[in-house]
Parts: C-alpha cells; structure tokens; sequence
C-alpha cells in the first residue's frame, strides 16, 4: 500500500486548550447546572402558562440542558469539536487524557485509561446499589405489618419504580463494567480498548443517566411501577419525565460501551489470541454487548414516545388518541427480556472463569459453555412477550412464546453442568470468590426452576403480577447475578488494590447475605403463592407472617453488604498485599504488574493456548 | 483411590435420591397448603400443573444441589496454600450428550403439558355462557350483567356455568384477577378483553387488581361470590336498577 | 502459556508514539462505524415497528382511513359523532389528513442526493488526490441535509391534527399517525444534524489539508455512515407513503 | 487484620450504614404528608353514633395545604385527607359541597351505595341517585384487601351550580355549599381509603385521574377504625 494513512500522521500540533485540561467532574456538575437552568430558563419562557399540563416541556428541556452541560464540562465534546475543526490530538494530548502522571485526580476526570474507567464503574455500581438499598429498605420496612405506617401510598408507590430501574442500571453495569473495562483488555493482551473516548464517554453518560434518575426522587418520584406502562406513566407527575431523559442517555451510555467492547475483542487481541483461546470471560462480555446493541434502542424508542406523548401531545400510549399501552409494552419487553441476560451473563461467565481458577481444572467442555451463551442471547430476543400472557395482547402468541421462553431451561442448564463440572474433582480452593460462587449455584437453582412456571401461560395467568414474580427475579437478580458480581469483586479485587479482600468480613457477609436471601424470597415466594399482589403499599393480613420474614431478611441483607461495604473500604486501604497473581491464574490479567501500567505490557505477549491448562508450573509461579 | 471415588459417587447418587425426595414432598405439600382454595377449573388445572412442574423440577434441581454438596465434601482442597492441579478434564461427550438430552426431554415434557393446559383453558365449553362486563377504573371494579338493568360493586357468579368475562378499563391498565379461579387478563382502556372460566364451587373469593394502577392501588379489590343458580337469579332481581 | 520472545513491532512503552498500525485502526474504526450503524438500525426499526404497530391495531379509528373502527370510549368517534349531535360544548375538529408524501420523497432524494455527492468526492480524492475539490464537494454534501432538514421541520409544522377541546380543556392533539410521523421525522431531522455535521468536519479537514488523497479513511467512515441514512430515509419514506397510498 | 479488629470493622459497617440507611429512609419518608387527624365527634344524646364534615373544595386555598394553597392551589381537594371514627358506630357524615362538575365517566358513581337504608340527603332532600350528568365529586369509601369486603360506600356529591350567597373561607370564595348528608356503620377497627371518582384531577391525557387524584392528600384520604 503506497498511500500513508490519516491516522499515521503525528504531525507537531498545537496541545488542546489551555481550558481543555482543568476540566473535571466539578466543572461538569457546574456546566450541568448552569445549562439546566438556562432549558428552565427557556422552557419557561416558551411553554409556561401557569398550568400544570406544560410543565412537562419545561422539565425536558431542563434535563437535556443539564446533560449537554455535563458533557460539555466533563470535556466529552472536546474531541469531536476539535475533529470538526482539523487539529487531532496529539500523543502528548492523548496520553494527558490516559490520566498520565495525573495520580488521584484521574479519576475525576474523562480520563480515557480502561483502568480508571473500570475503578469508576465500580464506584459506580456501588452508588447506585446504595441508593436502590435504601429504597429497598423503605420498601420493606412499610411491608413489615399490613397497612400503611411508614411511608403512606404515594410515596411507597413513588419508591418502587426508582428500586427497579437502579437496581437494573446497578446490575447492568455491576459486572461488565468494572471487569469488562479494567480486567478485559488485559486479558485479551490489548492496551486498551479499541476506543478510548468512547470508554470514558460511556461511563460519564452513565453517571449523567444516574444522576437524573435518582434526582426523580427529588420531584416526587415514579408512581407507575418500574415497567412504567404506557397508560399509567401519562398519568404521572415529572418524575416521568426524569425517568423518560434518564434512559434516553442510558441508552447512549451502553450502546457506545457495547461498541467499544465487542471492537476491542475483535480487533484488538493480542498474536495468537484466537477466539477458541479466549478467556471466557471475555466470551461473557462481547456476547453481552451485542445482545445490549440490539436491545437498547428498543426501550430508546419506547421513552422517547413517552417524551413526545408529554410534551407534544402526541398519542402512542393515549388510549383516547388511538394509542396503546400495547405498544409500549412491546417495545419495553424487546429491551426487557434481552436486559435480564445483559446482567445474568456477564456474572455467569465470571463465574466461568472463577470456577476454573478456584478448581486448578480448565473450564468444562468450554465451547458447549460459549455455545450456550450464544443461544441464550439469542433466544432472548425472541421471548418478550412472555411478560404479556395476561396483558390480552394476541393471546394466539401464548403458545409460541411459551416454546421459546421454555427452551431457555436447555442453554440454563448446561450453565449448571459447566460450573458443577468444572468443580467435579477439583481441587476446589475455598477462598472467598469460591464461597459466594457456591451461593450463586444455590440461588440460581431457585430462580431458575421457578422461572418454568411462569413460562407456563396457565400458571402465569395465576402467579403473574403477584409477589411470586417479584421472588423469583430477585433470586436470579440478588441471589445469583448479585453473587456472581461479588464473587467477581473478591476475586478481581487484589488486581484492582493489590490486597486481598479481607477473608473473615466477606465470609461473615455471605452468610448474612445468604440467609437473607433465603428468608426474604423465600417467604416472598408464599406471599405469592397465596395471592398477595407486587407493588402493593399494603396488604391483607393475610399475608402478615411471610411478609414479616421478608422484611427481617431484608435487614440482614442489609447487614450483609453493609460489611462487604466495610470489607472493601478497609481492605482497599490496608488490606494483605496479594502480589500480582495471587491466585495462580493464567489470563493474562495476573501476568502483569500491579497495579498494571499505563497501557498495561511493554512488550505484547503472544499465545500459544488457551489459559486453562494448570500444571505444577503454574502453583509455584 | 479408584475405590473410594467409587464409594465418594455412591454417596453422592444417595444424596441425589434423598434431596428429590425431599424435593418431591415439599411439590406435593407446599402449593396446596399455600395456595388459594381452587373455586374453579381453571384454578384445579392450575394447581396440578404447579404440583406436576415441581416433581418434574425436583430431580434437576436435586441433582445439582448434590454435585455441589458432592464437590464441597470430596473435592475441596484442604491444605494450605495454593492448591496443586486436578485432573486436566476438558469434555465428556458422554455426560454432555445425556444432560442436554435429559433436559430436552423434561423441556419438552412441559412444553407438551403447557401447550394442552393452554388449549383446555382457552377452549369454550359452552355455549351460552353467563357473559358479566368488567369495568375497572381507578380504584374501583364494577361488574354489569347484560340483559339486566344490574351494575354492582361485588360479583356474584352461579356455580357450573361458564362465565365469560369482557374486561374493559376507563383510564388505565389494570389487572382484573380472579384469585381462587386462577385467571387474570388486563383491563385495557378503549379495548375489550374477553376471558372464560367455570366456578364450580360455592364460597367468597377474592378479585384483585394486578396491574399498577396508581395511588390506591394496592386497595383495589373486589368481593365475589359463588352462589347456586336459583340465589343468583334471586340476587339478580334483588338489585336495584341503575342509570 | 508461554510467551515467545516478541517481535519488534510489539514492543512499546507509552511515550513511543501510536503503537498500532494505522491499518490496523483503520479497521478498527470500520467496525466501530457498523457497529454503531447497527444500533441505528434496530432504532429505526424500533420506530418503523411503532408506525406499523399504531397502522395495524388502529385500536380507536385514529389512523387515515377509519377502518375497522370498534372504539368504546372516548374515541375519535365519540366525537365526532358528539360534534355533529351538539352534545359537545365546543368540540373543534381540525382536518385528518396524511403527511404530504411528495415532501417526504423530496427529503429522501436530497439525502441520497447527498450521499452520491460524498460518494463521488471520496473518490474523485482517492483517484485525482484533490484535497480542495474534495473539500468543496462536502460543503455541498453537508448543506443538501440542511436543505433535508429545513423541508423535514416543514412536514412537521403541517402534522395534520385532530384538535378536540372539551369542557374548555384541550385534550388531544395529534392522533397515533401523526404522533408515529412525529417520531419518525425527528429521527430523519437528528439523523441529519450528524450528517451536517460530519460533511462540515471533512470539508474543513480536507480543507487543512488533514484530509487528503493520501489521507482519505475517514472520508470512508463518515460516506458508510452516511449511505446508511439515505437508505434508511427512503425505506422509512417508502413504507410510509406505499402505506398512505392505499385509501 | 485480625478477628477482633474485622469483628470491629463489621459491627462498625452495620451501626455506621444501618444508621445512614435509616437516615436516608427517613428522609425519604419525610415527603410523607401529615395531616391532623379529624376525630368523629361522639353523640351525646345517642351511643355508638357520631358525626363528623368533611368538605369538597374546587381549590386548595381553603383548609389543609397551607398558605395560599401550598404547591398546587389550584388542584381540587377534600377537606381532610384523615379522618378517626369509632368502632361499631353509626357515622352520620356531613359533607360540603362548593365544587361544580359534569359528567362522571361511569354512571354507577351517580348511585349511592351501601350507606344506612341505600339513601343520601341533599339538601335535605333524601335521594338513591342524583341526575346524569349532574355529579361534582364522589365520596367513594373502600375496604383493606383480602378480608372480605366490610365497607363500600359511595356517595355522589352533585354538582353546585350556586353562585350567588357568596361565603367567604379562608383566602378563597365560594358559593353556598350543596350538603350531603349520609350514615354509614363501622365495623371493627380497620383502616380504609376513600377517593373521588369523578375524573376531576386533570391530566394530560384527558381522563381526569391525574394530578390532584393521584396525590394523597387531595382527593383521597383514609378513615380509621378505632
């Protein structure tokens, strides 16, 4: 090839402004506000006549303000700005971005190093777990006894839909963001992800996305239950319009990670790096990435609608207009459905990998476990209506969508077989990703099972809409993605801090933890069956002995990550130094120093198998 | 060595066979003392498939909860330090081909009862069933009987004769539930949602909203009744017209 | 594993300047590019399923032609039948319409108009290597989506609506066509900001010479991104109006 | 780190977060409105009877949301959203009417259900329904889920189409009240909701059952049996 490509030039350029480079998450928040104000500013002047009805413009344009403003003051349009204008970063610029020399402050920053980004999706995902916590527990501590005491129904109503959705966004990210970004690259032998930017742009997004969510709190909520059906959701207050921009920038948030993960698995591992040699981790996360591409956009659409309904006086979801909340359940199970298995596999696949390390045996029958992967997304997409059996939405589909919803148990199932296997006749290392791993079998056992009755179209038309339904996702949700992400944190964690997590408090909170998930989902599961309904603020008295279990589970939960909490600060802190491989592993993560360098290897590595053959060599490494 | 792997499986087959039945009793026990009292066919169908589902469950879940009982017992590595390798397993066509064979069977199994169950409940058997207009609203059902002048707040059904429920909202979506029969449908506004079941037997149950509907939801309910044929049409007359 | 002693081109520390070959990148970026077009589109898919949903149910008699009108409640129906029996207080039904197809097609032909352009300059500058000529033909390229965008708000502006008032407060608006061509030409309008955009980028790029003939890469990323929204716009428009056309 | 310490660390995560949770939950709760409470006053000529008013205003200038109407003055409202009744007592209930209204969007709300004897007064006028049409708001009062139903009762409140006899309240002006009056008797002690259900909330889809419906504290509120 004769002709020099665009990107070789290196040409001597001026380095980005001076301002470019005092940009932080403080001038974001300022840049947020001071843009917010100026869409209030404007959305008044526009659109207020004193009326209640046309608030809704004004909030929308309020919050697209405050998104602009933070993109603009975290520095996200820099790069583009200067793409328009020709003057390309040089590498002096892009290596100041990588958070070069910058110590603590890089992580305040749209610093484009997968590390950093990795270090702030945990921080991340432990935010947002913390504020869905409380929810939960406001939540449960109202359903102690029947009747309303603590919160009355209006805020109790106003709570559950913000503990869905952030526990969700927790739970999407709670895996492949940390891991995907700082352990991923190493493990392919990458210096970082394909795109940089992106990374940070993704991550920012989602702290931008979360703000906005969690700020729904402070307008009085979300009153319509997390699925946020059509109809309902017109009815409610500004909290909608929150929740509606709020995964509006989700959206962008996943769809540019979901770009920038499956890019660099495909093109940038390392010489000999084939794709049966990948770790299958690694396998986890592209897979979720695609099945996140595709789903997304769906609950995009979905919201957006919501938004032109509020604010346009448009009738997608109006019934009087001729709309539906048909079409608003559709598009949201299109995303929803496909969403369960962006958070499950992740977690399974680190299980995956945990599993072979922690058993000194290599992952069993591996390409049946990618291959299981791989059906499931897939199937995932074609299960959505599963949700709506009973919505009266063309019960001739009942049928069809029972059969693909029960062939799911097949690829379920042989998760269970490669775990189990992999363990069978082992040498199983009881360290603490290896208990947490044995309570995700555990749970995920429950979860599953009980997730073929609601499958059944007669059963559901029996255990839908009731606290069955809530039990058996939070087994799967808690009890086992939940699990697998702490397993993944105890094991990950002497890379990220080199110290261990401390031994004694994360097996003191899985057992709090554990019991706790037993108690409350387990007594939630009677609750169901009994007939008690989801999202009530109150209940007959009937119900008044499981659910007051429920709730004493709850508060160990609580205990539980509370410790975890503890462990982790303290260990991060003054925790017992790990080395860089304290688990005798073979990816390629545990081969480099810790913490790892800016651009992680000096020299790529090359393979020359895959990273599951463990001999002698490898336990005195 | 070869001995005591043998003996090591043998108690892991027991563990197996004890945890199903452990499983098998809690699937006969738990759904009927936890269920709501069936009041109709639907609900009886409902109840056997739960009870059916949760043997056919119980050998799976049983058999992995023993091989994980079985690796904590005889495959954990005890000593200190880094655990020396295992055994270099990496497939076994055998095991593979029999767990995804078996699992297929059981999925099928299901599918094929589901698939029935369906057609049993969709199908009409009458011919001139009761037909009662569900209207929800927030927060309050209230249920007309066409060809009389009858609008009520409670529901009151004759024993043995299907009912045919045309559900209907005015605002938004709700859940029109039936506890004790085992049906439910939405409520949709501006669209008519048709449901059948036979009550076929006498007493109080319950009819709930499942579908978040807003502020009161959680107080939206209804009381029916299962009443013999001559008390319905006595409860019939008995009700005041209404505009 | 082992790992083998390195070749020269994989050793690196981070001050040694861009480590991956810019072929490499290149193809890096290409994929990046699809990816995105991807997720772009089952977006335009999620919005023509909303179209093709609204258009199939047409649960309250609120698409074009009326058909199959089994409406309930307060429905479109409800009242205009109210509005011609007086019972309304002060109904005002404005005309339903259809969206004018001819200015949608006019849209569509500027985007592919605009696509062909950039085609064409990608390779006039990777045959002739004329940066200037190049960065003039993109000026264009970018200005025909302004034109796209100017006639789009237009379309808007004209939504044919339903404007029912009752008990003196306004109630609806737009009925579910008008609120499915509502989402769809907000799409077209943002696709073509980006394309605005981008067509800008390059023509001030080639302009300073960081676009050249020999340095034309991202004249291909930006022309697939690009090809991708003309064809999407005339999909969009040819299920729209082949569908507008039948009554 | 050793036992003792980690115990220490543990014990110090559960106090120090718990507390943090509680605090977070209780300021959460906090947005929970509290109104007084509006005791049923007790006969004294008759046992288990008592009477309590309750008044239906077009706006919240007058009565509980605070100066001028709190947040939302222009939003419909009850005049109490809580109000304590005895058990197994006749209530004998009062209510003012100063709203105007419509049409209710299901004629059974036009009826008056399960109130001693099926029967409301208006304006001393004893009635089972008002005219079609006619409703302002309804007093709509339900029981708990799951015990069975012990109380519905439903009560049109009918259109006040008064506009001269201006009376004065508070900050707000408003024309003579239409009185409804209706007993109804408890049971054991529980606890129930009542709301309106005319569509009288405002909202952007048009059936009336946002807003001022879908807030508690306007039009809606909860009786308790002691």
């Amino acid at each position: 090839m004769t002709t020099t490509l665009e990107h070789a030039t290196t040409m001597a350029q001026p380095k980005g402004g001076g301002l470019a480079r005092h940009q932080n998450f403080a001038t974001a928040i300022v840049a947020g506000v001071v843009l917010a104000w100026v869409g209030w500013f404007l959305g008044r002047h526009l659109f207020w006549n004193g009326s209640d009805n046309w608030s809704d413009q004004v909030t929308i344009l309020t919050l697209l303000g405050w998104m602009l403003g933070f993109w603009i003051g975290i520095g996200a349009f820099n790069a583009p700005f200067q793409w328009l204008l020709g003057r390309d970063n040089t590498r002096a610029d892009n290596l100041y971005y990588a958070g070069d020399k910058q110590g603590r402050m890089r992580y305040w920053k749209f610093t484009t190093d997968h590390k950093v980004v990795g270090v702030q999706y945990i921080i991340v995902t432990m935010g947002l777990l913390a504020v869905g916590g409380i929810l939960a527990m406001a939540i449960r501590t109202e359903l102690i006894t029947p009747g309303t005491h603590f919160v009355n129904q209006q805020v109790y109503n106003s709570f559950i839909a913000i503990h869905g959705m952030v526990m969700i966004l927790a739970l999407i990210v709670a895996v492949a963001g940390p891991w995907g970004n700082f352990v991923m690259p190493i493990m392919i032998g990458a210096r970082d992800m394909a795109f940089p930017r992106l990374n940070a742009l993704s991550l920012w997004t989602l702290v931008s996305a979360a703000t906005v969510l969690v700020g729904t709190l402070a307008v009085g909520g979300l009153p319509v239950g997390w699925v946020v059906l059509g109809t309902i959701a017109n009815q409610a207050g500004p909290g909608m319009d929150f929740f509606a921009v709020a995964i509006v920038i989700f959206t962008v948030s996943t769809t540019v990670a979901s770009v920038n993960l499956i890019t660099t698995v495909i093109t940038m591992r390392t010489r000999g790096m084939t794709l049966d040699r990948l770790p299958i981790f690694v396998w986890g996360t592209i897979i979720t990435a695609a099945l996140a591409l595709y789903a997304f956009p769906f609950f995009f659409v979905a919201e957006a609608n919501q938004i032109f309904d509020r604010t346009a006086s448009t009738s997608f979801y109006v019934a009087a207009g001729g709309g539906t909340s048909w079409l608003q359940a559709n598009l949201f199970w299109l995303m929803g459905h496909p969403e369960v298995y962006v958070i499950l596999i992740p977690a399974v696949a680190a299980l995956f990998e945990i599993s072979s390390t922690m058993a000194r045996k290599p992952v069993f029958s591996y390409r049946t476990a990618v291959g299981a992967m791989v059906v499931l997304a897939g199937l995932s997409a074609v299960v959505w209506a599963h949700h709506m059996f009973t919505a009266g939405w063309a019960p001739s589909l009942s049928g069809p969508f029972m059969v693909t919803t029960e062939l799911i148990s097949i690829p379920t199932g042989i998760f269970f077989l490669v775990l189990v296997g992999t363990l069978w006749r082992g040498n199983v290392w009881m360290k603490l990703p290896t208990v947490w791993m044995f309570g995700f079998i555990f749970n995920f056992i429950v979860g599953g099972v009980t997730g073929i009755y609601l499958s059944d179209v007669p059963l559901d038309e029996q255990l839908h809409g009731t606290m069955f339904v809530t039990a058996h996702f939070h087994y799967i949700f808690v009890g086992s993605v939940l699990f697998g992400a702490i397993a993944a944190l105890a094991y990950w964690f002497p890379k990220v801090s080199g110290r261990y997590l401390n031994e004694f408090l994360g097996r003191l909170s899985f057992w709090l933890v554990f019991s706790g998930v037993q108690l409350t989902f387990g007594a939630m599961f009677l609750s169901g069956l009994k007939g008690m309904p989801r999202r009530d603020a109150s209940y007959s008295f009937a119900f008044e002995h499981t659910n007051f279990i429920s709730t004493i589970g709850a508060y160990m939960i609580m205990s539980g990550m509370l410790v975890l909490l503890g462990a982790v600060i303290t260990s991060w802190r003054s925790g017992e130094p790990s080395g860089p491989n304290p688990w005798r592993a073979n990816t390629l993560e545990w081969q480099v120093p810790t913490p790892p360098p800016l651009e992680n290897f000096d020299v790529l590595p090359v393979i020359t198998e895959d990273p599951y053959h463990f001999d002698e060599t490898t336990v005195n490494a | 060595m070869e001995t005591s792997a043998k003996k090591s499986l043998r108690s892991f087959y027991w563990t197996w066979v004890i945890l199903t039945a452990v499983g098998v009793g809690l699937s006969l026990w738990l759904p009927r003392r936890y269920m709501p009292a069936a009041m109709s066919n639907d609900a009886h169908l409902t109840m056997t498939t739960m009870i059916l589902f949760s043997i056919c469950a119980a050998p799976v879940a049983s058999g992995v909860y023993a091989g994980a009982l079985h690796v904590l017992r005889h495959h954990r590595y005890r000593g200190d330090g880094v655990p020396p390798p295992a055994p270099q397993i990496r497939e076994s066509t055998k095991l593979l081909t029999s767990w995804i064979t078996a699992s297929a069977i059981l999925t099928v199994f299901v599918l094929v009862w589901g698939l029935g169950a369906l057609a049993a409940e969709n199908g009409s058997s009458s011919s001139n069933p009761l037909v009662v207009n569900v209207t929800g609203q927030q927060w309050v059902w209230t249920f007309s009987y066409p060809g009389t002048h009858v609008v009520s707040d409670e529901l009151y059904l004759p024993e043995n004769r299907e009912v045919e429920f045309r559900v209907t909202s005015l605002d938004v979506t709700h859940g029109f539930w039936l506890v004790n029969m085992g049906v439910q449908v939405d409520a949709n506004p501006d669209v008519i949602t048709t449901i059948h079941t036979t009550p076929d037997k006498l007493g109080v149950f319950e009819v709930r909203c499942e579908q978040f509907c807003g502020l009161n939801h959680a107080f939206m309910d209804a009381v029916g009744y299962v009443v013999t044929p001559q008390k319905f049409s006595s409860w019939l007359s008995a009700q005041p017209a209404r505009a | 594993m082992s790992i083998d002693s390195p070749s020269r081109d994989q050793t690196h520390s981070p001050g040694d300047g861009p480590h991956d070959s810019p072929e490499k990148v290149d193809g890096r970026e290409r994929l990046g590019v699809w990816l995105f077009i991807g997720a772009d589109v089952v977006t335009v898919g999620a919005l023509l399923f909303t179209y093709l949903y609204l258009r199939a149910v047409d649960t309250a008699g609120h698409w074009m032609n009326m058909w199959g009108y089994q409406g309930s409640l307060h429905t479109y129906q409800y009242w205009a039948n109210a509005a011609a029996n007086g019972t309304l207080k002060n109904p005002t039904l404005i005309h339903v319409g259809t969206v004018s197809a001819g200015l949608q097609w006019l849209v569509a032909a500027i985007t592919v108009l605009s696509a062909l352009l950039l085609w064409v300059g990608e390779k006039g500058l990777r045959a002739n290597k004329n940066a200037k000529s190049f960065s003039a033909t993109a000026v264009v390229a970018a200005l025909l989506p302004v034109v796209g965008i100017i006639f789009t708000a237009v379309l808007l502006k004209d939504l044919p609506q339903i404007f029912v008032s009752i008990n003196d407060s306004n109630t609806m608006s737009y009925t579910t066509y008008d609120s499915a061509m509502m989402a769809l030409l907000s799409s077209t309008i943002f696709h073509l900001v980006i394309l605005t955009f981008l067509g800008l980028g390059l023509s001030i790029r080639a302009a300073r010479g960081v676009v050249s003939g020999d340095r034309w890469y991202q004249v291909r990323l930006v022309r697939m991104f690009w090809v991708w929204v003309a064809l999407s716009s005339v999909v969009a428009t040819l299920i729209t109006t082949t569908i507008t056309s039948t009554h | 780190m050793d036992r003792s310490k980690s115990l220490g660390v543990a014990l110090v995560s559960v106090l120090l977060g718990g507390g943090a949770l509680a605090l977070g939950g209780f300021v959460l709760a906090s947005n929970t409105p509290h109104q007084k409470a509006l005791q049923c006053i007790e006969s004294s000529t008759h046992s288990h009877t008592c009477s309590v008013t309750l008044s239906t205003f077009p706006d919240s200038l007058e009565g509980v949301h605070g100066a001028n109407g709190g947040p939302h003055p222009d939003w419909v409202t009850y005049s109490n959203d809580n109000v304590v009744v005895p058990a197994n007592t006749t209530v004998n209930m009062t209510i003012d009417q100063y709203d105007t209204g419509g049409n209710v969007n299901n004629p059974f709300f036009d009826s008056v259900v399960g109130t001693n004897g099926g029967t409301a007064a208006v304006n001393g006028k004893v009635v089972t329904h008002v005219a079609l049409g006619d409703t302002g708001h309804t007093f709509t009062l339900r029981g708990i889920p799951g015990n069975g139903k012990t109380l519905f009762v439903s009560v049109p409140l009918p259109y006040n189409f008064g506009t001269k006899f201006p009376v004065r309240l508070g900050t707000g002006t408003y024309p003579k009240p239409v009185v409804v009056k209706f007993s109804f008797t408890t049971g054991g002690p529980a606890v129930y909701e009542f709301n309106c259900e005319f569509p009288c909330g405002g909202s952007r889809e048009g059936n009336g059952f946002g807003e001022a419906m879908q807030a508690f504290g306007y039009m809606s509120g909860t009786i308790t049996v002691k």
